[in-house]
């Protein structure tokens, strides 16, 4: 078959089919465009199968599991404190707000509950994790649509963030520093001055996003209108945190079911757009790190004294049970759901994860769009692939 | 046309090609340095290449024998004879541009009387070899990007001919020499001491001409043939090695001659505005006004690349059919106008 | 109906939750098997099978619109992975504590068979959450919920690979995350981990014992160097 | 007031930064280019960043407090940790006492391509033998090198930094590192 005599004549062969398929490309019936499984829209191993009509979308389907670790079936075979080190690398960016509701869910079923001191820290780190991970969105989204500088920005001032969280947790994007009954540690000596001097610079950052991408008109024309959810279809496929606040739902569990974390002690609002577009996903994102700066402030001021851990055993032991435990984590409701037999790990591990639910609206939003509209949406509904594969 | 020594035409005409040959690379270089690799890092808080030559100097130079070493790797299905030649057309298309390019009164490789005529044809060569390599890949995103690029180029075309069309009028001259003396002898409603750099009486038309500029050099906000992010480069999305390095070069080769046709149509070429100097004396300095004049335009035109985001191209045709051409076809009766009125 | 709520353990009345408890038995009528109440978390509702999505139809109608995830439990006891070796937990667990104990009930709720669905719903009216279970029966089969919420498709199909449950009524049950060609059901209790049996576990060796014919010897050795130092100094 | 149009605003916004790289003193001084200083980005192999005390770069071993109770290698989530050890018999403590057993460590690894960082082993060692140190320089062209013995282990421990002291309000104790 691959002789060499044969060789020109396949050549000639499939440049003769070559001609023919083109000819019938060119009256752009269908044409399947691969976006993915490695491009840089996807920023992961994301694979969107795009039918195009000429540039326009008539069917997208994404395809993972290019990265799918199988967490809920590790987390089986392992204790309490082994899993929060896996549960630190399902949204990467964001990794302390993970370990936040598996330790909650956890300690609901042992039925203890976190000194307030350990409490507020949470809060604190929770806080920060979202900064740090909704500034990279903020940057990102930019270069989605081709401009350059923002994502340096956003990595030179998450930078300053992620330093914050290592001084006290020791990892910048693994923290594993929340434990069932409170933190493995306190926070070190000076560090609520630095972060206050941190929070000061992430508002500058994002005045500067306002200044570079918000009020750009060429950011206007591309995202406005672009890639609308109405409320009721945002419900309906569970779409959560900034997505669907920017269709207008105005609900927020840090608010709303506060599963025992400071954020009643602080003041401070939800923000929702009524559009729904990407734009006002980008916007509601933008004035939350913001408020997310202002949270960290007042909590920065309050922090009780006091001890970090209540009685907990050494070897832990959960009693057996069910509990769901879900947080408004920096890209939505993140909840686990695990099933406990009173043993030293747990008997199964439902890992609900924000952008699965978020990232499954993309065949419904995706139709009739163009091209680049595609990576606008994607960008705009901000997924992280580990979120979404787990 | 006078010449400083007298060389039978071949011998002449060969070291004037020669040189233009040599100035590509040497543009390119320039402007990849000062503007990609630092202007932009400074713009995002960084520091650029810094560790091959002095301030990292010389990293395009290790960038381009990297480029050079690499494997020439055509896709299976690629048509392989319009592949291999896609690259070459973009770049002779501006060489080509570089014939007429004045620097200086006599500093010039040919001093045509059709030269902004010429040069608006030959710029557009580039389209071909973009469609060429967009359609030879047998790529989808390079198809998309190719067909792209050539609605666009196309597009952008016209407003960028008509902008010149003011200036043309203004000057009474489809010579680039001529337009650089009518900039030098010329007067602002008599008053000439800076003479008339038509960038001040032709400022619509410059605002055009650059918007158009950046459209045809596919410079964000306009870079939808190239949009790393969607189309992950293009039209040149399968070349690697050297092939992509002469896009790379045509790239901002071509950069760096628009930004010349800017200053020579606008900003008054090599001469001096408020000095009477001896042509002898213009034609050594001449290059270096130029390359002072040519900087600035390219700095704006940078300095918009790594701002703006980019368009999309359903909007770009709205904006250049809509918006540019309507103005620039204001312009020139507005020019029209004037010209026959004073 | 056979509504045993219960609520043994209540530090604090929930009166919201107990309200919409006997609100939602109402209207689920015949088909609800059992619910559970614990205060200040989602409300638990076993409903039969055969009617799972006509439950999931009159908790929408009941204000739980937001569609949280949908899954399965295997109820079954490993005889791979964990609980087969128990020297993982043996080495863990210290002597003097109490053994562990495996809870062999089935949950809140309660559960008859082997496989369990697993469906959490929200109502942002009342801010409570609700958790529909349903007992699989051995077709393995269940009406899907992807008509009434749409975001079920992707949930549906991730149960489908991982436990093998189908779902009547869904066009495109392909796997979601595994390669087309895999064979077997991750998530069921049966399906080994692979990556904790190719290597033994490095807490399994323990420390080496003196040998006991070597014991009487060695210490007499020890004592010795131990007499003529102290003599020596 | 009048508002920019959002163009000008972004061609500003880029503008400062980059003359703020570039120009980053104050006084007369700032004519005088520094991007060296202005510039956010740690120019690696020359100059180093130090992460905070924290970090958890790599883990030291303190020999002489390790009793080889398996206690690390057994929390360990990854399972890279192993340890080998036999029991001998060690000279009274007083004089006229009996002859002790003590553990002795024969082997202490930590395959470090295996590692997640995650501190576990460190947390769970009840008797004060592993510590973090910040040190990230040690990467290997190849994978079995990872995979560092005792005295590699031990010699990290020069690097440990003191632990910090706590913020106000705080009820923890500072621990100390044996030195």
């Amino acid at each position: 078959m691959t002789a060499t005599s044969d060789r020109e004549q396949m050549a000639y062969v499939s440049a003769q089919a070559a001609d023919a398929r083109v000819n019938v490309e060119l009256d752009t019936g269908d044409m399947t465009l691969n976006i993915g499984p490695q491009h840089p829209a996807t920023h992961g191993t994301l694979r969107i199968a795009c039918q195009l009509d000429g540039e326009q979308v008539v069917v997208a389907e994404p395809i993972m599991g290019y990265m799918h670790r199988g967490y809920e079936k590790l987390c089986e075979v392992r204790t309490y404190p082994q899993c929060t080190t896996l549960i630190n690398r399902i949204d990467w960016l964001g990794s302390f707000a993970n370990e936040v509701p598996f330790i909650l869910a956890a300690e609901r079923l042992m039925e203890v509950e976190a000194p307030p001191r350990a409490q507020w820290i949470r809060t604190i780190l929770f806080e920060l994790s979202r900064i740090a991970n909704v500034a990279l969105f903020l940057g990102d989204m930019g270069v989605q649509i081709g401009a350059l500088t923002p994502v340096f920005f956003a990595f030179r001032d998450r930078e300053r963030v992620l330093n914050q969280i290592e001084e006290v947790t020791g990892g910048r994007f693994h923290p594993n520093f929340d434990r069932i009954g409170g933190l493995k540690d306190d926070i070190p000596k000076g560090w609520i001055e630095e972060t206050r001097s941190v929070m000061v610079k992430m508002r500058t950052f994002c005045d500067e996003m306002e200044d570079l991408l918000v009020g750009n008109e060429i950011f206007q024309a591309r995202c406005r209108g672009v890639g609308v959810i109405p409320p009721e279809v945002a419900l309906g496929y569970g779409l959560s945190g900034a997505n669907l606040r920017a269709s207008g739902v105005d609900w927020d569990l840090r608010r709303d079911a506060n599963p025992g974390l400071s954020w009643d002690q602080v003041d401070w609002r939800v923000w929702t757009h009524p559009d729904g577009d990407s734009f006002s996903r980008y916007w509601v994102r933008l004035q939350e790190t913001r408020e997310a700066t202002r949270i960290v402030d007042q909590l920065l001021d309050g922090i009780p004294s006091g001890p970090i851990m209540a009685k907990v055993p050494r070897i832990i032991k959960v009693p057996a049970g069910e509990a769901y435990i879900s947080t408004e984590n920096p890209l939505g409701e993140m909840g686990y759901y695990i099933v406990s037999k009173g043993d030293l790990g747990p008997f199964r591990v439902k890992i609900r994860t924000p952008s699965f639910n978020n990232i499954s609206i993309v065949p419904w939003v995706m139709r009739g769009v163009y091209v680049p509209d595609v990576i606008t949406i994607l960008g705009s509904l901000y997924f992280i692939l580990g979120d979404i594969d787990r | 046309m006078t010449t400083l020594l007298a060389l039978p035409y071949w011998q002449e005409t060969g070291i004037k090609l020669g040189l233009a040959l040599a100035v590509i690379p040497t543009t390119s270089l320039i402007l990849v340095y000062l503007f990609l690799f630092k202007m932009m890092a400074f713009m995002q808080s960084r520091l650029g290449p810094n560790d091959t030559g002095p301030y990292g100097t010389l990293q395009l130079i290790a960038e381009a024998i990297k480029f050079l070493q690499k494997e020439d790797i055509h896709p299976e299905q690629a048509d392989r004879r319009v592949f291999r030649m896609a690259p070459v057309v973009v770049l002779a298309s501006t060489f080509l541009l570089y014939v007429v390019l004045p620097a200086g009164p006599d500093a010039v490789v040919e001093n045509l009387d059709t030269g902004v005529f010429y040069a608006m044809a030959v710029s557009s060569l580039s389209v071909l070899g973009i469609l060429m390599a967009g359609w030879a890949s047998a790529n989808k995103y390079a198809l998309l990007g190719g067909l792209r690029a050539a609605g666009q180029l196309i597009a952008y075309e016209l407003p960028l001919i008509l902008a010149v069309m003011g200036v043309v009028i203004q000057a009474e001259t489809l010579n680039l020499q001529g337009i650089v003396e009518a900039q030098a002898t010329g007067e602002i409603f008599g008053f000439g001491a800076i003479g008339n750099p038509f960038i001040l009486t032709q400022f619509l038309a410059f605002l055009i001409f650059m918007i158009a500029a950046q459209a045809e050099l596919t410079q964000t906000p306009f870079d939808m043939p190239v949009a790393e992010t969607e189309l992950v480069g293009g039209f040149h999305i399968e070349y690697t090695g050297f092939r992509f390095l002469l896009f790379f070069m045509a790239e901002f080769g071509t950069a760096f001659a628009f930004a010349a046709l800017a200053s020579v149509m606008f900003l008054g070429g090599w001469w001096i505005p408020g000095f009477d100097v001896d042509d002898n004396i213009l034609n050594v300095l001449g290059p270096g006004v130029m390359l002072a004049k040519i900087l600035l335009v390219a700095f704006f035109i940078f300095w918009v690349r790594f701002t703006y985001p980019r368009l999309r191209e359903d909007q770009l045709q709205k904006f250049a059919w809509k918006v540019l051409i309507p103005l620039s076809l204001a312009n020139i009766v507005l020019t029209g106008i004037f010209k026959v009125v004073f | 109906m056979t509504d045993e709520t219960t609520t043994e353990e209540t530090p604090l009345a929930d009166d919201k939750r107990e309200r919409l408890l006997n609100d939602l038995s109402e209207s689920f009528g015949e088909i609800l098997v059992e619910s559970h109440l614990r205060p200040h978390e989602d409300v638990w509702f076993r409903v039969k099978i055969e009617a799972w999505q006509d439950a999931a139809m009159v908790a929408k109608g009941a204000g739980f619109e937001y569609f949280g995830f949908l899954s399965a439990i295997d109820w079954h006891i490993a005889p791979e992975g964990r609980y087969e070796d128990t020297e993982f937990d043996a080495g863990l667990v210290e002597e003097d504590d109490e053994p562990v104990e495996i809870d062999s009930s089935t949950g809140y709720g309660g559960g008859d068979t082997r496989f369990q669905m697993l469906m959490q719903l929200y109502s942002l009216n009342e801010q409570v959450g609700m958790i529909l279970k349903a007992d699989v029966g051995d077709d393995m089969t269940v009406d899907t919920v992807r008509d009434v919420f749409p975001g079920a498709d992707w949930h549906e199909r991730e149960t489908h690979e991982m436990f093998g449950i189908s779902f009547r009524g869904h066009p495109t049950l392909q796997p979601l995350y595994l390669p087309t060609e895999f064979e077997g059901h991750p998530l069921r209790k049966d399906f080994p981990l692979l990556a904790r049996q190719v290597k033994p576990w490095p807490g399994v060796v323990d420390i080496e014992e003196i040998p006991e014919h070597l014991e009487a010897q060695l210490e007499a050795e020890v004592m010795a160097a131990f007499e003529a130092n102290e003599g020596g100094s | 007031m009048p508002q920019l149009p959002g163009l000008i605003k972004g061609l500003g916004v880029t503008a400062r930064t980059a003359g703020r790289t570039l120009f980053p003193k104050r006084g007369w001084k700032t004519l005088i280019p520094a991007p060296q200083k202005g510039a956010v980005t740690v120019q690696y192999p020359h100059e180093k960043e130090a992460p905070p005390d924290r970090a958890r770069g790599v883990i030291a071993l303190h020999e002489e407090n390790c009793t080889a109770c398996m206690l690390c290698s057994r929390q360990c989530p990854d399972w890279c940790i192993y340890i080998e050890g036999h029991k001998v018999k060690a000279p009274p403590r007083r004089e006229g006492g009996k002859p002790r057993t003590v553990n002795m460590l024969d082997r202490f690894d930590i395959d470090y391509a295996l590692c997640m960082y995650c501190g576990i082993c460190v947390e769970v060692c009840p008797f004060d033998a592993l510590f973090w140190t910040p040190e990230y320089e040690y990467s290997e062209p190849r994978i079995a090198d990872l995979l560092h013995d005792k005295d590699r282990l031990g010699e990290w421990m020069e690097t440990v930094p003191d632990f910090l002291d706590y913020e106000a309000g705080s009820e923890q104790k500072v621990r100390k590192v044996p030195r």
